[in-house]
């Protein structure tokens, strides 16, 4: 073949932040197939229910306590987590350290309220289908929460080495932020679902 | 190749042979051997020093670690009415089953005695009404409501209503009372 | 409608309402309760019941609400076997009669002298195989005492007559199979010189039937079978039953699927009344089996209903079915207080019935006829009785489903009162009730029916009912149809009721405690924790030495208590038949025993 | 720390020191470990294609026992549990270890080189779903040998995989490894989407895009939506058996055609997952041997995304027996009907296509057209089941076992057999041997429809799917005998697939880097192409850019590092140039978390608390793995 | 292509050896059926047009004459036939859609014929599905009417009936093709099937659903009688078991009451009161055993209880262990429940 360097890409940037950049788009794709999880889960809590008589199934439902603080602290978050993302497009590394010190410490603080959600459900998973759904669906995003406080945790200390200059991980860091919102979000048709259908 | 290996070998063809052996289908019982049910021995007294010998039969070894075997003792439970006086194992007119103590030993060899001869506080002989094979599943799997019998081969819950934990999430409970417990 | 008219409307409620609180204050006089079937009080206590009335009311007075506080125990008997004691103490002159459960020994207790001892002790020596086909525990529920003789049944189905002097052996006869899973629990009634027995065995598929034994020689004059074709129902041209669904021939054997009458139920083993006016006895039949309905389509006569039969012949005058297709396992065997009162401003010869339902019925007792059914616990299970045709209405929400769990059926399936006997007072016009606070989730199962084993078809899981108490005990006015006072008690109230006219009612609890309450306002007077559960049924008597004693078993077990007296596992919430899970917090509060409590003013 | 922007470039390199620079920096280490390590797509992609066709092999031996078995009336070669766990391994194998991975893997080896990039997108997420794939398929045929087959079916309704009618581990074994391996399914679709989307060749328009990469999309798209299903329901059907959750017991408020729904809202769509990249194969294969451009590229492209949707609703005619309400069922087979048009799209512009081309009868062309006549009839049976009132007869019968093997086999492993032919000389540099290849396509043609044709007329006889036996009464003797004969021999024509490839490895005919002269990319590079793709990332202007006048592409970048790993990221939908980003380094973690997530897995089967204990190796070969090293390449 | 000639004449002629006649599915016994296999031949007769109009346009495009290679790019082949090429593929495209709207059209209306056909007056017949036998249950009438039988259904001609199916244990699924569609039982759920038998005969089925391991052999038998036939065999069915003549047969019932048999069967008017496994109060009448898998002969019988396992592997009965006197006696007991 010859050599016929027709268009000179030198002068292209080697990082881009959303859309530009293909990592985010394959956190885009884990988000996309998560929330088919979750919103397959919750047709089967609806198809359930729809299949019986009486809902919840013999039990009261869950105590609104815990499940409410996490509901309000996770949206709280969705504010620190906004900056995150902001100082990292802005190449704020400082910033961007103490928000994911922050992140951290918030995220491990809301897996002990989550923790105490499990104690409050009412039920047993193994009581009936109606405790069977509501466990998967906790279970289910605790286990999305959880790894994304690991993911932070792990960044945070990534971010305090020499790497947290690069351009790149401070792209991880915005990912890391949209999955957060992703969390976020996902949880409040849980929730919904969880502590006031069964009220209904 | 090194011993270890050699050892990971040998465990794996173990894991194996116990895989194979806790999965077998064995749709028909082969003739009853001899000396399966001369192993029950019902007391640990004996005059003397010399404990009684109470040797386990191999009958006994394959219906107890074999899940498909378990599983169909299950299915005669209730089909046998067992569970109209042992309940799901917690007890009602009969004893409970799946808690530690055996009046009657609490062997497999013991509890297929049990059955086929009946015991004077009212339960009934099944002699002539269950034929052997299933003896002995109903044995394995009372055997297994108190948790004596390898995990992976324990039932699990029933699509019925909820009577508590499943025989697979129950604690192995030790054998209490009752009779001489041959090695296990 | 115009505006007088409804004044007029109003003020009429008004006075109807005044003038029916009037005679509710104004008893006892005004309802005249008694019957031919109450003996005058003499002291003793010849029969559980006390009369053929059935109101377990003891005419003594000595004991009352004044000074009940000071009770103190007399003396205390083991009865050397620790299963449910059941039992109602019997007192013949100088001799207490107390029949413990399997195995059945029957104790003679002299209460002449101190610390009564023991006169003779006779053992029948029933089979142990018995022990295996009793459905909840092997109790039974008392003896009974006529012209010398003591006559009581064992779990093995067989009923014996004992001299009550000597304690030796007078007869004794065979009436049922334990290879079919037949046994006897009930206490029997002496009739003009019959003793009346029945056998039990609806969870194994036994086929129900009553009969009258002669009481010198113990041989059969009639016997009545609650199931099957009219001729061994004993149903003839003097059968009148008040409603339509009771009439027509051989109900006994069309109303189930072909042949399953063979397997039926309806067994005789609670309570039965006597009129000697008119000459009928009333009793009440079991459920019928298996408890899954959808085995056994139809109105399953003669399940779970009350028969009268003339008391010589054992022909039926009327039935009524509680439960025409019995669906939760609702026996009809409770007891029946006969009384004479004014109803709807006539007097009437009345049947009272607190039924397991929850309902209680007050009935003609000559006819037939519910005049009312008002319930008296809380109810998921039925809509109501239907009057007019005399049918329960079930709640079709709530029946059982093959294959799926139907929640909170209540009352469950022990009823919300089961055998244990309530009391009435003429002086209070009260019906006293002890109560189950019970829910039930079940699951209808198949069911296979093999000799001697049990016959269910039905997964059940108690829990507590509304309020999360397991027990009441509760005061009904029968005159005014409603509550007159309820206390809560934490375990369901298996013991029977006695009430006396010195107003004190005494009943016993599950973790022991021996009470009396206020016949009038339920306050609690004085309390005696005993050494286990009390599912007796306590008495009064007169000693002696003249004095007035309560006596009651102490010993728990029964269905309710079978968690303590057979050691079962509260990790299974089916475990007897359900009851386990209602009460998994049983071995905690109390232990297997067996001893007779008497108390008596110092 | 060196900043990216001081590698050394590509600009101004002669091509012999350029292919030394990007061989240095693409190709994977020698030994044992370099083995394991490897992140090139070709590598992953043609390990893929080798184990999925080995899991044909094992799944068609399956077959061929359960054939032997049902050549005569009342056999008893295997007993009726042996049977059961042998249709459920073939079932299993074929849909989830064959048919799905060896399509993912086709797009893992072409679509980069069809886009014109030097690697695929996440390339360690790729190398980490092949060994989950691997493991996964492995442990589950094993559990097999030693007697913990799968038994209740590929499809393992309950209650009967359920734990009540399922004892033992076999069911549990099934079901964790059908979640395990879809780990794998999930992660190559989405490494598949972003490799489309965000690295394709300068120029490559939404509308220039080869459609086999277009079907790949789709197909990825559809995994990304379905996939979720099964594992859902597998884990329910997981937690039922262990941990006692009554998801499936009707009794306690569960239900067990809770499952057939999240089954077969997987299920149906699985069909199109192996259906679409097989059409897109077809839609490859076939302007290299009319040479003449598909006819009706905008058409097929709207019928592919229009098939991906579709294929979302129409699960419920699994069901159509199974006592739903009638209103829904109506609706389904309008659904089921209607995807018949974009099916029929494609068939028309294929024909066209053949009409307005030149035809030249090589192998690869004789098994798209076997594909067509076959696929053509297996479609409109299925028209036939879309019907309730024909399914209620025909549902379950044979009729529907002929059915979707003629979609399946004729639909999907005869464009493959297609594809493996016309794309071997690019992956091996030889030629297959066209000789062999004929009497392949003869073979298995006569006995493919030899061996699933009588299956129709047996189903309509009443004859039931899933038997192990049949009495002779019946009457189904004569044609299951002629089944099973043909059976065999179709089995045997892969033998013969088998000796062709494996035989050409060696002695195949060189192929040079064109040897169809083909028009997509891949045929730019050499054959085999080397590990870094291309020398200079091409520049497109046309759907079929060696088709013009001199062979090649319209023009080629520079500027790009030569000394390190670095791709081409470029826009959505226009393909601008617009980053240069850095692709990861060989690494071992894949393979680490691999086995970390398979043992947890694995450990599963026997006690929930292996998900906690597994929860530790897991986080740490992910840390490992995301953790840079420092090397200049993983900058 | 001689070869392959040769081959379909041998396939076909085997077709025609191996069944007399039409296939079950397509030889209607009553108007669903009949309405189904209409709507069969329909839809086939027009696919096979579709599939033969495709093969015949991929023949034709195939071997259409082509003038030689111009030597132009591929790019610009066809070009000048590609508007009229696009003409007739819109032209196929809107044909398709035709074809299939008129194949929808025709499927709801055979479906709401079919659900027409439910008339008001019906016989309903309860079937559960057991691994591997049907239960059938007459519960229409009295209670005293209500019959149970196993692994045969007996239904009069002409009449409505209605299928009223539900599951013990797994899905089963009930396929008779002569009486035309299948429906699931599934646990937790009553499904139905409605059909009406024009002719007299019986009809032969088996269990369509993956059930476990006896899947194969679960066959069920319906009988279709003339009114009067049906009733005369109903209130046959009704009395219980009759008491067994002679002396052999009466120390089969001994056997048959002292054995594993009382355990799961039912005979009655004896204490065999087993429900979990087939009624054999009237075995003797029934045509087949093991739900169909033997005929109804003394020899198959004796097969059947002298070892269960080698004829139905993983059925629930079990082998007992019988002498020959034991075995001939309970098969004369048994033989004379007619």
């Amino acid at each position: 073949m010859p050599d016929r360097p027709d268009l000179d890409l030198s002068h292209l940037p080697t990082a881009g932040f959303g859309s530009r950049s293909a990592i985010t788009w394959g956190t885009y794709g884990f988000i996309l197939l998560e929330a088919t999880g979750f919103a397959l889960a919750i047709g089967a809590y609806f198809y359930l229910q729809s299949r019986s008589s009486e809902w919840p199934l013999g039990v009261i439902p869950p105590d609104l306590e815990p499940g409410t603080i996490l509901t309000l602290a996770m949206l709280a978050s969705l504010v620190p987590n906004h900056f995150i993302k902001a100082f990292a497009r802005n190449h704020r590394v400082q910033a961007v350290r103490l928000g994911l010190v922050l992140m951290s410490v918030v995220g491990v603080a809301l897996l002990v309220i989550r923790a105490l959600e499990f104690a409050v459900l009412n039920v047993r998973w193994d009581t009936n289908a109606y405790g069977s759904i509501i466990w998967l669906l906790l279970a289910l995003h605790t286990l999305h929460l959880l790894t994304d406080v690991a993911d932070t945790i792990v960044l945070t200390a990534l971010i305090f080495t020499r790497h947290g200059h690069k351009k790149r991980r401070l792209g991880d860091v915005e990912d890391n932020g949209v999955y957060w919102d992703f969390v976020v979000w996902s949880w409040l048709p849980i929730y919904a679902v969880i502590y006031w259908v069964p009220r209904w | 190749m090194c011993s270890p290996c050699h050892k990971v070998a040998g465990l794996v063809l173990l894991l194996a042979i116990a895989g194979c052996e806790r999965e077998e289908r064995e749709f028909q019982s082969p003739p009853p051997q001899s000396g399966d049910a001369g192993a029950a021995v019902l007391s640990t007294l004996s005059p003397g020093s010399s404990a009684p010998q109470a040797t386990p039969s191999p009958t006994g070894r394959k219906y107890n670690q074999n899940a498909y075997h378990i599983s169909e003792g299950k299915r005669w439970f209730r089909w046998f009415n067992c569970n109209g006086c042992h309940a799901n194992g917690g007890g009602g007119s009969g004893p409970a089953l799946m808690d530690e103590k055996w009046i009657y030993g609490g062997s497999i060899e013991h509890i297929a005695a049990t059955i086929r001869q009946g015991r004077p506080n009212g339960m009934p002989s099944f002699d002539g009404k269950i034929p052997e094979q299933q003896i002995w599943q109903l044995a394995a799997y009372v055997r297994s409501m108190s948790g004596n019998a390898p995990k992976p081969a324990r039932p699990s819950r029933n699509d019925a209503l909820n009577p508590g934990p499943a025989e697979q999430q129950r604690d192995p409970l030790p054998t209490v009372g009752g009779a001489a417990q041959g090695p296990r | 409608m115009n505006i007088a008219l409804t004044a007029a409307a109003i003020l009429l409620g008004l006075m109807i309402q005044s003038s029916t609180a009037q005679e509710s204050n104004s008893q006892p006089d005004a309802i005249s309760p008694r019957s031919a079937a109450v003996q005058e009080e003499d002291g003793q206590w010849l029969m559980a019941a006390k009369n053929y009335a059935s109101t377990r009311f003891s005419g003594l007075d000595e004991i009352n609400a004044m000074n009940v506080k000071d009770l103190k125990v007399a003396y205390t008997f083991s009865t050397g076997v620790n299963r449910g004691q059941e039992a109602a103490p019997i007192v013949a002159g100088g001799t207490m009669y107390v029949v413990t459960p399997f195995p059945n020994y029957l104790y003679a207790l002299d209460l002449t002298k101190p610390g009564a001892p023991p006169k003779w002790k006779f053992e029948p020596n029933p089979d142990p195989s018995a022990q295996g086909i009793a459905c909840c525990d092997v109790v039974n529920r008392g003896a009974a005492y006529a012209d010398g003789r003591v006559f009581f049944n064992t779990l093995d189905s067989q009923t014996i007559a004992v001299d009550a002097e000597t304690g030796k052996e007078l007869w004794r006869v065979q009436l049922g199979d334990i290879n079919k899973g037949e046994t006897m629990t009930m206490a029997p009634l002496l009739v003009k010189g019959k003793v009346i027995v029945g056998n039990s065995g609806g969870e194994y598929g036994v086929r129900g039937w009553i009969a009258a034994l002669d009481a010198t020689t113990g041989t059969t004059v009639w016997k009545a079978f609650s199931t099957g074709p009219d001729a061994e129902v004993l149903i003839g041209p003097d059968f009148k039953p008040f409603y339509a669904m009771d009439q027509g021939k051989d109900l006994g054997v069309t109303t189930w699927p072909p042949n399953a009458w063979e397997q039926g139920g309806g067994n005789v083993w609670g309570w039965i009344s006597y009129d000697p006016e008119l000459n009928l006895i009333y009793y009440g039949t079991g459920n019928p089996g298996p408890w899954n309905a959808d085995l056994r389509p139809g109105d399953n006569k003669w399940t779970a209903g009350i028969f009268a039969r003339d008391a010589d012949t054992g022909q039926a005058r009327w039935f009524y079915q509680w439960s025409p297709h019995d669906l939760y396992d609702h026996d009809g065997v409770n007891e029946n207080i006969l009384l004479n009162m004014q109803w709807d401003g006539k007097a009437r010869k009345l049947l009272v019935r607190p039924e397991r339902n929850g309902h209680l019925y007050v009935m003609d007792r000559a006819t037939g006829e519910v005049l009312s059914a008002d319930p008296f616990h809380a109810i998921t299970g039925t809509l109501g009785v239907d009057l007019k045709t005399g049918r329960l209405r079930y709640n079709p929400e709530k029946e059982p489903k093959v294959g799926r769990v139907v929640r909170d059926i209540c009352p469950a399936a022990p009823g919300a009162k089961d055998w244990n006997p309530s009391a009435f007072s003429p002086r209070t016009g009260l019906l006293y009730l002890p109560h189950i606070n019970i829910c039930m989730d079940v699951e209808a199962t198949e069911a296979n029916y093999i000799a001697g084993t049990p016959y269910v078809g039905m997964e059940v899981r108690m829990k507590a009912g509304p309020g999360g108490h397991r027990g009441e005990f509760s005061a009904w006015d029968i005159a005014a149809r409603k509550e007159a006072w309820t206390i809560n008690e934490k375990f369901p109230v298996w013991s029977g009721a006695l009430v006396t006219a010195g107003d004190v009612v005494f009943y016993g609890t599950l973790d022991g405690w021996f009470k009396a309450l206020d016949a009038r306002s339920g306050e609690l007077l004085w309390q005696f924790k005993t050494s286990s559960g009390i599912i007796g049924q306590p008495v009064a008597y007169r000693g002696p030495d003249g004095k007035q004693y309560v006596a009651v078993l102490s010993g728990v077990g029964g269905w309710s208590g079978a968690i303590v007296a057979g050691d079962l596992d509260p990790r299974d919430a089916t475990a007897a038949l359900g009851f386990v899970n209602a009460v998994p917090d049983l071995k905690q509060a109390t232990t297997p025993g067996g001893t007779l409590y008497v108390f008596a003013l110092p | 720390m060196s900043s990216s922007d001081e590698g050394l470039r590509d600009t101004g390199l002669d091509s012999v020191r350029l292919h030394d620079w990007l061989s240095r920096t693409w190709d994977h280490k020698r030994g044992l470990v370099g083995w394991f390590s490897t992140v090139d797509h070709k590598v992953i992609g043609r390990r893929y294609i080798i184990t999925a066709l080995f899991f044909l092999a094992l799944g068609g031996l399956a077959a061929a026992i359960m054939r032997l078995q049902l050549a005569r009336p009342e056999n008893t070669i295997v007993g009726p549990d042996l049977y059961n766990q042998l249709f459920s391994m073939h079932g299993t194998t074929m849909m989830f270890l064959f048919a799905v991975p060896v399509m993912e893997a086709f797009a893992i080896y072409l679509v980069p080189l069809m886009v014109g990039t030097r690697a695929i997108a996440f390339p360690r997420l790729n190398a980490f779903s092949y060994y989950v794939f691997l493991m996964g398929g492995l442990m589950m045929w094993i559990a097999f040998a030693f007697n913990t087959g799968a038994e209740a079916g590929w499809f393992s309704y309950v209650p009967l995989a359920g734990p009540e009618f399922s004892p033992g581990k076999r069911t549990d074994f099934w079901a964790q490894m059908i979640t395990f391996t879809e780990v794998a399914a999930l992660s190559v679709a989405v490494v598949v989407i972003v490799t489309v989307f965000k690295q394709r060749a300068p120029g490559m328009t939404l509308n220039r895009i080869p459609l086999f990469v277009w079907s790949e999309l789709v197909t990825s798209f559809v995994v990304l939506f379905a996939m979720p299903a099964v594992m859902m329901a597998s884990t329910m059907l997981i937690l039922d058996r262990l941990v006692g959750t009554h998801f499936f017991n009707p009794a306690e408020g569960g239900d067990a055609l809770l499952w057939q729904h999240l089954f077969w809202f997987f299920g149906h769509p699985e069909v199109y997952i192996i259906f679409l990249p097989a059409t897109g194969m077809v839609s490859a294969i076939l302007p290299a041997f009319t040479r003449c451009p598909v006819f009706g590229y905008t058409a097929i492209v709207l019928s592919l995304i229009a098939t991906g949707f579709l294929a979302f609703g129409l699960w419920v005619h699994h069901m159509f027996v199974a006592g739903l309400p009638q209103l829904g069922s109506s609706f389904f087979t309008a659904s089921s009907m209607v995807i018949a048009i974009p099916s029929g799209i494609q068939i028309f512009c294929w024909i066209a296509t053949l009409w307005l081309g030149s035809p030249v009868y090589r192998t690869p062309l004789l098994f798209v057209l076997g594909f067509i006549v076959i696929f053509v009839l297996g479609g409109l049976t299925g028209v036939m089941a879309a019907a309730v009132p024909i399914d209620a007869q025909i549902h379950d019968s044979y009729f529907i076992v002929a059915h979707f093997h003629y979609v399946l086999v004729g639909g999907a492993v005869f464009p493959l057999v297609g594809a493996i032919y016309y794309w071997y000389p690019k992956a091996t540099g030889r030629m297959m041997s066209e000789r062999l290849g004929r009497w392949h396509f003869a073979l298995a043609f006569i006995t493919f429809n030899a061996a699933f044709f009588p299956m129709h007329i047996l189903g309509l006889a009443g004859m039931p799917r899933r038997v192990y036996t049949y009495p002779a009464e019946a009457g189904w003797s004569a044609m299951n005998l002629v089944v099973s004969l043909a059976s065999l021999a179709f089995a045997f024509s892969f033998v013969l697939l088998a000796w062709n490839m494996m035989r050409s490895l060696r002695h195949g005919t060189p192929a040079g880097p064109n040897p169809w002269t083909a028009g997509t990319l891949e045929w730019a590079t050499p054959s085999p192409p080397p590990p870094y793709n291309f020398a200079r990332i091409p520049v497109i202007d046309n759907v079929e850019p060696l088709w013009r006048g001199n062979g090649s592409p319209a023009g080629e970048v520079s500027g790009l590092r030569v000394d390190a790993r670095e791709l081409l990221v470029t826009t959505l939908t226009e393909a601008m140039p617009d980053l240069r980003e850095p692709s990861p380094a060989d690494s071992i973690w894949p393979l680490l978390a691999a086995v970390a997530v398979g043992a947890t897995f694995f450990g599963s089967i026997f006690t929930p608390w292996a998900v906690i204990w597994g929860l530790g190796p897991v986080a740490v070969t992910l840390i490992g793995w995301f953790w840079p090293k420092g090397a200049p390449e993983d900058e | 292509m001689r070869t392959g000639s040769r081959l379909s004449a041998a396939i076909l002629a085997l077709f025609l050896a191996g069944c007399t006649g039409l296939p079950a599915g397509l030889d209607p016994a009553g108007p669903a059926a009949e309405m189904i296999t209409g709507l069969f031949w329909w839809f086939t007769a027009i696919c096979t047009a579709v599939w033969a109009l495709v093969v015949l346009g991929l023949g034709a495009s195939l071997l259409r004459a082509r003038p030689a290679d111009d030597g132009a790019s591929p790019l610009d082949r066809g070009s000048a036939r590609r508007i009229s090429a696009t003409r007739v593929v819109t032209a196929l495209v809107g044909a398709t859609a035709l074809v299939l709207v008129a194949l929808t059209i025709s499927a709801f209306i055979t479906g709401r014929g079919l659900a027409q056909l439910r008339g008001e007056q019906v016989r309903t017949i309860e079937i559960t599905g057991h691994q591997w036998w049907w239960e059938v249950r007459y519960s229409d009438g009295g209670p005293a009417e209500t019959l149970a039988t196993a692994n045969e259904i007996h239904v009069p001609v002409g009449e409505a009936v209605r299928l009223s199916l539900r599951s013990n244990d797994v899905i089963h699924s009930f396929w008779i093709p002569r009486i035309g569609g299948k429906q699931d039982l599934v646990p937790g759920q009553v499904n139905h099937l409605d059909f009406t038998i024009d002719k007299p005969g019986i009809y032969r089925g088996q269990c369509a659903e993956f059930c476990g391991f006896q899947h194969a052999h679960m066959g069920l038998v319906l009988v279709a009688h003339p009114r009067d036939e049906f009733e005369r065999w109903f209130s046959s069915q009704l009395k219980p078991a009759q008491a067994p003549r002679g002396a052999e047969a009466r120390a089969g019932q001994q056997a048959f009451l002292s054995r594993s048999c009382v355990m799961c069967h039912t005979v009655r008017g004896t204490p065999a009161g087993g429900k979990i496994a087939p009624d054999l109060t009237h075995i003797a009448s029934r045509s087949g055993v093991a739900a169909n898998t033997l005929p109804m002969t003394r020899g198959a019988l004796a097969a059947w209880i002298a070892d269960p396992q080698a004829v139905k592997p993983g059925a629930h009965m079990p082998r007992t262990e019988l002498d020959s006197d034991e075995l001939n006696s309970i098969l004369a007991y048994l033989e004379q429940l007619k």
